[in-house]
């Protein structure tokens, strides 16, 4: 009784079987995040032109076709409509998590792969979409590694936390104090603030009333709030070293915060273009280069997160030698990619990215990398 | 010389209908002219349409000449700053401030302009206000508020006094007293039009009068012809109906 | 039994004694004419009548108290007032505005609405005309229906307020000066209207500065100064009391 | 007639000469086009997601309208019953496995008691402070959900299931937009409905009473708080309405509902078109939504766009697109004669 | 602890008082809610930005730039609405504000890009230590600032003619003409006021942390938040609101999750005005 039949049917049937395949991308394009993800948006241009130059996927060229989610669910949703009804064969990027959660569902429904290249919301992997591919790494990890850090290599007997208050924050200020407890650990003090906030001379007064030996923050703001904490950090005369969560230190960050001003913060990270061993792998230089090229700018974590996006889809295609959703997906889930941007790395069951993690510091402005915090694969999967 | 006002020819349309229709009168120096007429006649479109102000939309054509010059084409607050005040029909005061404050905030004269009252020579004129002085208008009774009104704007320094139905809400004593007082002012000097619906008490103070009906004058003359025209008579000077 | 028995009535703005222990009553078919210098507190007595100032004193309407009654509840038992300042929905048309008095009580109710349209069309159709009869019975010409009020010759406006006013039909009708700018024919117009409504047996209390229209029409006259009551009784022995003179009237009455 | 009251400075008069019995046809054929419409538009997922949005969308701005337009108060405050709407559902729905006909009613009895709430607080405001109460609520709400884990905090609540109804044969499952296309139509007929017979009823009438003169209207027996309490009660449930369907139809929530983005929406919506205007919601509502679902040219570019046209339109004509319509109209007859 | 909230309490208050002082007076003066408020705070910050990182010139002079850029963007804004001002069509202003922010906000954005950016200025990297508590030179200027701008503001507003003449009109437009007023220049000299006032604020408060033309809409609310508690139009109380507001963060930061501590004040908003709609220092 209804007007018509569902349209839209997988993405590979969907688009005719000559042409160039469409590879969907949804990232801010605008608003406060929208540079990052027209980094993003960059690094997958760069790779697809790479893959392209090397004869594509399955003998055809990839087309880019990204939309903006502005940020908020409801345009990713939209945006996730428009690409199925335009018959993309799979949808690439992603910043934060509520939007690549809302289009889960729309993808799902329509059929369509989607790799998550950005986000890390533990919610993203075995709920509406059980193909659910994420390759940044999760909270899991990031506090594994900072609960490392503190206790081994600082030997903090008490811990201050700053943490953002939502899921990102509070899931990763409880899964760290799991780990410390253990230890012998106590944590000291416990703030908390908006994503939006800049102005942290409350919470840092805060923090210095309970003088803890560490503090570790989790402020994923990048483009104000991180650098603003920071900064202030740095100067609030605090005298405890500052632990930043897990790939919350970008250069860029470290530029708005004053560069040497913010000397000594630490932090850990899983990619760092020209640092052995990235350095070293073929895939990456070639990608560095081309993204050189294009923006002027050497890749961070994120484009490299991009162009490993199109790496390992693509990969899996030519495993699969289709472009359904369910057999690529198979293709990815705990199978192991050899020679890609980030070398080589391997995917959990669930459609974790494995890959290794560089513990680092800020030495007159500028990063430097410190030794690989090993991260065991029990803590990659849960 | 030229007359203070001049007014040629003044037309006033509200959308289609002709509210004042092609009116043409003059207020010599030191004169009171009254105008007066049935509700609707137009009394109070043309007296703002010569102080160039309404609350509606209207269309004005037409010349107002004030000392020779004219100011037809010149913005309301223009024409009080040149001395030709109005105190509109009805609410003329800020309900918000103080009595005060509404004989405060009249712009400081121009060189232009006539005599300056200051707040004292107000109260002199309405002792009542002395006790509410310092209560916000908005608290005042219907004739308080009349009060403050016109002696907002003798504090404006006026040239040209223009008040559309001064009397109205006021108690009869004080009709006269105050219309007593304006034509003491006339006397000192001043100019006055005055719209007043009591015709009778008009015809004490006025020297000439216009009597208009349907946008149109129908018969002008000295106050006292006017007295012995039974149109005015008629019209206004007997009592209330059978 | 009396429409309309005040007793004691006294009102206070702050430091300011509006009105003190004032008394008056007033039957059906009967105007009680209130005057008194500008400020005495008269229009303050009818905001103590209909609740909207707190005041002291008793009131009775058809011999019941009518303290704690709010003003909307005690409209809808016919007492009701105009306001000294013209005031309407200046949004709407004369006619419009008519139509609100009556809609006000026979409008059909949200529910109403929704399962018996047909009865809400009716009761529209109904609504529109009592309004046409009540603006045809105050005399308000056809032509001026479609017309904001704030549009109207001065003293139609008067005129309107006062229909408005008694709308559905008052039993106790408060006028605050209705003829303040009205004069002429208008004047004559208003003086009909008023009586005509006290012969329909209308308790009406009248304001008013105009001395001829009030000596013509009242049946009674209260005279307060400064809040206070200095004569009440028939018009023409008021008028020639000495203090009525000196306060209100002035030597030229 | 409240109906011209409604309508007044906006209606040509033209309108209102038409039959009834030949109106309630116009109607019938008005929605029987508008259901065809996507399949007539190519039918494709995306023209049905438009349409479906725009009804949702529509629905949710009704809400705002009635408060606008009848009680002349801008209520900053129902992103609040949106998000209610959609929030209870939502959870009912995920965790408690509640079927969509008693998650509505959930839905609707909490906004109720939100609005009863927030109209207690608001009683006695006016204007821009009215204003800024029902924002603060609406602020409070944000903060509430965004730091609440029960509610979904800032993730908000995932995996809504689709939307049953009990239908003649079965249960009728909406799995595609197409499919949800017909019981979204029919919740905005029955919205447009329920606002067309308020405008006619005594409530509204003395709502507009109430906003053009309260101390009039009290003289005249209209009990001013009453009134605006229950116009202000009465919206609530029909922004929850939208809320409920958009829970469904995106099948995920988060504090998003409570960002100014729909805020700026509903109130657009209502404004652009003129107020006052019984389809002029979901006229407002079917030109952003076909602009941000059909036309985006990109979040700053589409900013610049809306806030534009808004302006453009308003300083043009206070009353809104109609206003200009009418000019138009006057324009041509008058170059005729 | 005690004093460090203080401290913190009174440099947020300060930047708070800076940013309301305008909109106290437009919403006093032309009943005119202002919600491109934040955007014109935005556009301060920037062009001090833009112009300190393009023509190298020093902050001190890059301030003054801005605030006559915003200023000139004032009139033209005003100039566009003063039919509707004069007809006090509230509900109308509120929505051609919020579209004037939109397009300012997009234009922004196209005009200085999407990266965020950090305005030196010379002041904020002088730290001062009050025993437990720090406060920057830029924190003091901008406590100066807002003390100055209070003052000069009241004075003006309360004392003189002009200030009889901004509260006349904010009554009554079309009445004020007949006193001699002309009420569309004092509107614009009050939007002017307000707008120049915003982008001071931008300015100076920018400097603190880096700035997006995304920003904007928290300053709103906070604003909302002063001048509607403090009483619509009412100086002295926005001050104190102010201040008052930054304190109050502070201690609730200081003993609660600074997280909630913009909920919290609002709940308070809330709460003052159903017992006192007019807010807390209106008039009686
Ligand atoms: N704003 C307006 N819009 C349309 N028509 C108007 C407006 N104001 C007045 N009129 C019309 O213009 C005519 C003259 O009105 P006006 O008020 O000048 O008469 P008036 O002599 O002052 O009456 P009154 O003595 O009652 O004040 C009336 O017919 C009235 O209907
Ligand atoms: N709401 C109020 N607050 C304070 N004082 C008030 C208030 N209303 C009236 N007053 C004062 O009370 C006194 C009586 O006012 P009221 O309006 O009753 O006078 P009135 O007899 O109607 O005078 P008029 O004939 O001029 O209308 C006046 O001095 C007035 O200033
Ligand atoms: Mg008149
Ligand atoms: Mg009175």
């Amino acid at each position: 009784n209804t007007g018509s039949a569902p349209s839209s049917g997988s993405g590979g049937t969907g688009a005719d079987a000559s042409g160039p395949i469409k590879v969907g991308v949804i990232v801010p394009l605008s608003g406060p995040a929208g540079p990052n993800g027209q980094d993003v948006l960059d690094a997958i241009q760069v790779q697809a032109d790479v893959v392209n130059a090397e004869g594509g996927v399955l003998g055809r060229q990839l087309q880019i076709v990204a939309k903006d989610d502005q940020s908020n669910p409801a345009n990713g949703v939209s945006a996730a409509t428009q690409l199925a009804s335009e018959g993309v064969s799979v949808v690439m990027g992603g910043w934060n998590s509520p939007v690549t959660l809302a289009i889960q569902p729309v993808l799902v429904r329509a059929g369509i792969l989607n790799i998550t290249t950005i986000p890390q919301n533990a919610t993203i992997l075995g709920n509406a979409d059980p193909d659910a591919v994420r390759l940044n790494a999760g909270n899991a990890v990031g506090a594994y590694v900072a609960g490392q850090y503190l206790t081994k290599n600082l030997g903090a007997k008490s811990v201050g936390y700053l943490l953002e208050n939502d899921a990102y924050g509070k899931d990763l200020g409880a899964l760290l104090t799991a780990q410390l407890q253990p230890a012998g650990v106590t944590v000291a003090s416990e703030q908390t603030f908006d994503y939006s906030a800049t102005d942290f001379r409350v919470p840092l007064s805060n923090i210095q009333g309970a003088a803890p030996q560490a503090v570790f923050s989790a402020n994923a703001a990048e483009s104000s709030g991180m650098p603003a904490l920071a900064q202030q950090y740095a100067r609030s005369g605090i005298g405890a070293p500052h632990v930043a969560a897990l790939g919350t230190v970008s250069p860029k960050v470290i530029d708005l915060a004053g560069g040497a001003a913010v000397d000594g913060l630490f932090s850990a990270d899983i990619y760092f273009p020209d640092v052995a061993p990235f350095n070293g792998y073929p895939e990456n230089q070639k990608f560095a280069d081309a993204f050189r090229q294009k923006t002027g700018n050497p890749p961070d974590k994120y484009a490299a997160l991009g162009a490993q996006s199109v790496d390992v889809w693509a990969a899996a295609v030519a495993k699969a030698g289709t472009l359904d959703r369910q057999p690529v997906a198979d293709a990815i889930h705990g199978q192991t990619f050899t020679g890609t941007v980030m070398g080589d790395v391997t995917f959990t069951d669930k459609g974790q990215m494995q890959t290794k993690v560089y513990a680092f510091t800020v030495v007159g402005g500028k990063i430097k990398v410190l030794d690989e915090v090993p991260v065991p694969d029990e803590v990659w999967n849960s | 010389m030229s007359p203070l006002l001049e007014v040629r020819d003044v037309r006033v349309r509200y959308g289609h209908s002709l509210a004042v229709d092609g009116v043409s009168l003059e207020v010599g120096a030191g004169e009171l002219v009254a105008v007066a007429g049935a509700n609707g006649a137009g009394k109070s479109t043309l007296v703002d349409a010569v102080a160039g102000w309404s609350r509606g939309r209207p269309s004005v054509t037409g010349s107002v000449l004030l000392g020779g010059r004219d100011v037809g084409r010149l913005a309301a607050h223009r024409r009080a700053g040149l001395g030709l005040v109005l105190v509109p029909e009805g609410k003329g005061v800020f309900d918000g401030m103080t009595v005060r404050e509404n004989l405060q905030v009249v712009r400081p004269p121009r060189a232009a302009a006539g005599r300056a009252y200051d707040v004292d020579d107000v109260l002199d004129v309405f002792p009542r206000l002395r006790e509410r002085i310092g209560a916000r208008c908005s608290t005042l009774s219907g004739g308080e508020r009349q009060m403050v009104a016109i002696g907002r704007a003798l504090r404006a320094a006026p040239r040209l006094l223009i008040l559309d139905e001064p009397s109205v809400g006021l108690a009869p004593r004080l009709v006269v007293e105050v219309l007593t007082h304006i034509r003491e002012l006339v006397d000192s000097g001043l100019s006055v039009l005055l719209v007043e619906q009591n015709v009778r008490a008009a015809l004490e103070v006025a020297d000439r009068l216009h009597l208009l009906d349907q946008g149109r004058i129908v018969a002008s003359g000295t106050a006292a012809r006017m007295r012995e025209d039974e149109r005015v008579a008629q019209a206004y000077l007997g009592g209330l109906g059978p | 039994m009396t429409a309309l028995r005040v007793e004691g009535l006294s009102v206070r703005y702050g430091s300011l004694q509006a009105l003190d222990d004032v008394s008056f009553a007033v039957d059906g078919g009967e105007i009680l004419g209130v005057i008194g210098p500008n400020g005495a507190g008269k229009s303050s007595s009818f905001a103590a009548v209909t609740n909207v100032v707190r005041r002291t004193g008793r009131v009775l309407l058809h011999g019941e108290d009518t303290d704690e009654v709010p003003t909307q509840v005690l409209a809808r038992r016919g007492l009701r007032r105009t306001f000294q300042q013209n005031s309407f929905f200046g949004g709407l048309s004369v006619l419009e505005n008519a139509m609100t008095a009556f809609q006000v009580e026979r409008g059909t109710g949200l529910g109403g609405a929704i399962v018996t349209p047909w009865r809400e069309a009716r009761a529209r159709r109904e609504c529109r005309a009592a309004a046409h009869a009540l603006l045809a019975d105050f005399g308000i010409a056809e032509r001026h229906h479609d017309t904001r009020p704030d549009d109207l010759p001065y003293g139609l406006q008067r005129v309107l307020s006062v229909a408005l006013a008694h709308g559905p039909g008052a039993s106790v009708l408060l006028v605050d000066e209705p003829a303040a700018g009205v004069g002429g024919d208008d004047m004559r117009a208003l003086a009909d209207l008023l009586r005509d409504l006290r012969e329909r047996g209308v308790a009406i209390v009248l304001i008013e500065h105009h001395m001829d229209l009030v000596m013509e029409i009242v049946d009674r006259l209260l005279v307060i100064d400064r809040g206070e009551t200095i004569a009440y009784g028939p018009p023409a022995e008021v008028q020639r009391d000495p203090r009525v003179l000196e306060a209100y009237l002035g030597r030229t009455a | 007639m409240t109906a011209d009251v409604a309508t007044r400075e906006t209606s040509a008069p033209a309108a209102r000469r038409v039959p009834t019995p030949l109106r309630a046809l116009l109607w019938v054929v008005l929605v029987a086009a508008a259901y065809l419409l996507p399949a007539v538009l190519g039918g494709s997922d995306r023209i049905y997601a438009t349409v479906v949005l725009v009804a949702i969308f529509a629905i949710m701005s009704y809400g705002v309208d009635v408060v606008l337009s009848y009680l002349g108060e801008v209520s900053l405050g129902h992103t609040l019953f949106w998000a209610a709407g959609a929030y209870t559902t939502a959870i009912l729905a995920v965790r408690s496995g509640w079927s969509p006909i008693p998650a509505l009613l959930a839905s609707i009895v909490v906004t109720l008691l939100l609005a009863l709430l927030l109209g207690l607080a608001t009683l006695r405001t006016r204007e821009f402070v009215f204003s800024l109460v029902t924002y603060a609520a609406a602020i409070i709400g944000l903060t509430v959900v965004q730091n609440t884990q029960a509610l979904g905090g800032s993730d908000g609540v995932v995996g809504v299931p689709l939307l049953e109804l009990p239908a003649v044969g079965g249960t009728y499952v909406a799995r595609t937009n197409a499919e949800l296309w017909p019981i979204a139509l029919v919740c905005l007929v029955l919205v447009v409905l329920l606002v067309s017979r308020f405008r006619r009823s005594r409530l509204g009438t003395t709502a507009l009473m109430a906003q053009m003169n309260g101390e009039l209207s009290t003289a005249m027996g209209v009990d001013v708080r009453r009134t605006r309490m229950l116009v202000f009660v009465l919206s609530a449930p029909i922004t929850a309405l939208a809320g409920w369907l958009y829970a469904y139809q995106r099948s995920y929530v988060s504090p998003d509902l409570l960002s100014p983005t729909f805020l700026l929406f509903m109130l657009t919506a209502v404004i652009l078109p003129g107020r006052r205007l019984l389809l002029g919601p979901l006229v407002g509502a079917a030109l952003l939504t076909a602009q941000q679902q059909l036309f985006s040219l990109g979040g700053d570019a589409d900013k610049i766009v809306l806030g534009g046209v808004l302006a453009v339109v308003l300083l043009a004509s206070p009353t809104g697109l109609v206003g200009i319509w009418h000019a138009l109209v006057r324009r041509v007859r008058g170059s005729r004669r | 602890m005690i004093l460090a909230a203080l401290v913190n309490g009174l440099a947020l208050g300060a930047g708070y008082a800076l940013l309301a002082v305008g909109w106290t007076v437009l919403l006093g003066a032309a009943r005119l809610v202002n919600f491109a408020h934040g955007q014109l705070y935005m556009l301060g910050a920037f062009v001090t930005w833009f112009v300190i990182s393009r023509f190298g010139w020093p902050y001190g002079v890059a301030v003054p730039v801005a605030l006559v850029v915003v200023g000139v963007l004032g009139v033209v804004l005003q100039l566009l609405m003063t039919r509707m001002t004069l007809e006090q069509n509230i509900v109308n202003l509120m929505l051609v504000t919020l579209a004037f922010g939109y397009l300012l906000q997009g234009g922004a954005a196209l005009l200085f890009g999407g990266d965020p950016q950090t305005i030196d200025s010379p002041l904020q990297q002088q730290d001062l230590a009050l025993g437990a508590a720090r406060i920057t030179g830029q924190d003091v200027l901008i406590v100066v600032l807002a003390l100055a701008f209070y003052a000069v503001t009241f004075v003006v507003l309360g004392r003189t003619d002009l200030g009889r003449m901004v509260r006349g009109v904010a009554e009554d437009p079309k009445l004020a003409q007949l006193y001699g007023i002309d009420a569309a220049r004092v509107y614009l000299a009050v939007f002017v006021f307000s707008a120049v006032c915003a982008a001071l604020a931008g300015a100076v408060v920018g400097p603190r942390s880096p700035i997006l033309t995304s920003m904007g809409f928290e300053e709103v609310i906070i604003t909302f938040l002063v001048v509607v508690l403090a009483g619509v139009g009412n100086l002295v109380g926005g001050l104190v609101v102010a201040i008052g507001l930054g304190l109050f963060t502070a201690f609730f930061g200081t003993f609660f999750p600074p997280a909630y501590s913009t909920a919290a004040a609002f709940v308070v908003l809330l709460v003052v005005l159903v017992v006192r709609p007019q807010g807390l220092g209106a008039r009686r």
